[in-house]
């Protein structure tokens, strides 16, 4: 059971640094950034977000964790675009401390549902 | 009085809103820095000119498979807010739009709204592209039994004085609610925006 | 008045990413990314955040947002070594989130306190 | 028996924890690993590395000068929470260090424990290096007025049984924290550095 994770953001540095931050402490778990648009302007692009949760989800499904308000809209309907839209979940939550709970859930066997909650839990503190 | 119901007129209505983007990218680019990223106007000019490049190289011809490729194409291409929000109102439009009448054309209207409202939860006084918007569907379904043309006239009418509306809102949705009390006093660049796409339509309707 | 931003964090890139989406929305706030290590591995480097801090405090004095706990406590020992400590506030917000909330209140005009303030206050429904 | 009180004997004792470290470089990374980012052991290593860098290209001549060198370098160059945390501690002891005899080496090791917690706000229990270091200075102040070989002894010997206590801990602080019950069953790398780094002091002293 390894859930995916994917990074939604405006920027492509910003996911990408997420991404390399969540998966420092989750080695085995899928992470993919998709941040920034195609000419690198930022904003947010549908078909890498769409593609990045097909490579997130392996079988186990992912969770998808967004910077801002209209990367949002982009993840949901990225959602509702995937092969199973029942295998995706989009967490409302702090971007990088989000990241980091999921990657970490998602190292340790937990489920969607499982990997999504520890995603929208609290952080410990540090 | 009936507008032209082919694929064909509601690509040439769309071409006619990629233009009026193009001519107000700058004026949208300055609304939307005022109280948001200034990316607007580049926005929508951008998923315009891409949706230009869309019809020329597809061959979709009924008006659903035309408005669905524009809403494909928009979610795809803008970057933005406006991108998912204005995607989801083609591609519910799309859906509801089976024959070409003055009621057909404010059904169509509605689900677009409807569309906007599932997928940003804003609501009339937020200051956003629904301010314009809902006005603009309330005025079309009053009219509804008339002309496409007068629907049509209705919606961008009400739209105008909607999108004006929003100058003394305080924004709660969208990147102007960082702004606070600071984004009072400021046009909002997505409800001039869907003012100027409703304009555009009557003119084409006239034109047709 | 401009308060100043820096973004502490273990990565190059999301420091950057940071930066350039809170940049976005506030052309005149001077905010400098500290992120990662020399070497390029992730980790926070003191010097680095202590240089960002100077340039970042242009007189008025500058926020410091970080991503996870370590990079809090470095940020603390940067405000300590900052010319003047009271010009400095270490800001305990989602890092993203916040960064874009104390960019616009500073670009905003608003004073240390209220940029802080504006940094840690749960962001508006987007 | 006194030990060594020169600047010279205390970078002496630091190098020796710069060899210890390195020695231990993988297992520490191991531990790291496992309930962290597997970095704890390069961090150490690279920061007294440039520890002895700075050692060997300065004129520091008081244990003192020596410790607060120490302590700025570790801040700078671990990059991880145990640089600004044993920094810290470094620097604490360093101000607090005026006379070498056992009363004075335990009331720098409670001030390098009161730096750590606080910067670091853990307590014992959390599963963090206090763990190691809060046991290793109350035994080190019962034993104060015998030798400094006497005090270190007592200090590195509670200190490895402190982090050995750590192995069922939950995490509350540090990095460890994200795993919650799952950091159960390890033992946690920064504080078996700390009953390193004192066990590497015990030796220090009786070869001085
Ligand atoms: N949740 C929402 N619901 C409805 N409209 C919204 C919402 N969020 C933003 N908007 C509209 O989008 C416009 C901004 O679009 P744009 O600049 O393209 O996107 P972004 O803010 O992502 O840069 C705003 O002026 C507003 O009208
Ligand atoms: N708040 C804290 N207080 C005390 N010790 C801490 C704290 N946070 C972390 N530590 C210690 O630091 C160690 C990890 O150090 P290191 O791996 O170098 O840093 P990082 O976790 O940033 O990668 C932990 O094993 C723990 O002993
Ligand atoms: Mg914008
Ligand atoms: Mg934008
Ligand atoms: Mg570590
Ligand atoms: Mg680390």
């Amino acid at each position: 059971m390894t859930v995916g994770i994917v990074i939604v953001s405006h920027s492509v540095k910003l996911a990408e640094g997420v991404a390399e931050l969540a998966g420092q402490m989750a080695p085995n778990v899928t992470i993919r950034a998709a941040g920034g648009m195609d000419d690198g302007s930022l904003g947010t692009d549908f078909d890498r977000v769409c593609t990045a949760l097909e490579q997130a989800d392996t079988g186990d499904g992912a969770v998808l964790l967004y910077d801002l308000g209209s990367a949002r809209m982009i993840a949901d309907l990225a959602v509702e675009a995937h092969a199973n839209p029942l295998h995706a979940v989009v967490v409302d939550a702090p971007v990088v401390e989000g990241a980091v709970a999921a990657a970490v859930a998602a190292q340790g066997g937990g489920d969607l549902a499982g990997v999504a909650r520890a995603a929208g839990e609290r952080p410990p503190e540090f | 009085m009936t507008m032209g119901c082919s694929g064909t007129d509601v690509a040439s209505a769309v071409r006619a809103m990629a233009t009026v983007v193009a001519a107000h990218r700058d004026e949208l680019v300055e609304l939307d820095r005022a109280i948001g990223d200034g990316d607007h106007g580049e926005n929508l000019k951008r998923g315009f000119e891409a949706v230009v490049s869309a019809l020329d190289s597809s061959e979709v011809d009924t008006p659903t498979a035309v408005l669905k490729l524009v809403a494909k194409t928009l979610i795809s291409k803008v970057g933005g807010a406006s991108g998912p929000l204005l995607g989801t109102a083609f591609l519910r439009a799309a859906t509801s739009l089976e024959e070409v009448d003055g009621a057909s054309v404010a059904a169509a209207l509605r689900a677009a709204l409807d569309g906007v409202v599932a997928r940003g939860k804003a609501e009339v006084g937020d200051k956003t592209m629904v301010d314009a918007l809902r006005p603009a569907v309330d005025a079309a379904e009053a009219v509804k039994d008339k002309s496409v043309a007068e629907v049509l006239a209705a919606a961008a009418t009400a739209a105008e004085a909607g999108a004006e509306s929003t100058i003394p809102l305080v924004a709660r949705k969208g990147r102007a609610s960082y702004l606070g009390e600071r984004s009072a006093g400021h046009l909002d660049p997505g409800a001039r925006s869907t003012s100027l796409l409703l304009r555009s339509l009557v003119d084409s309707a006239a034109a047709s």
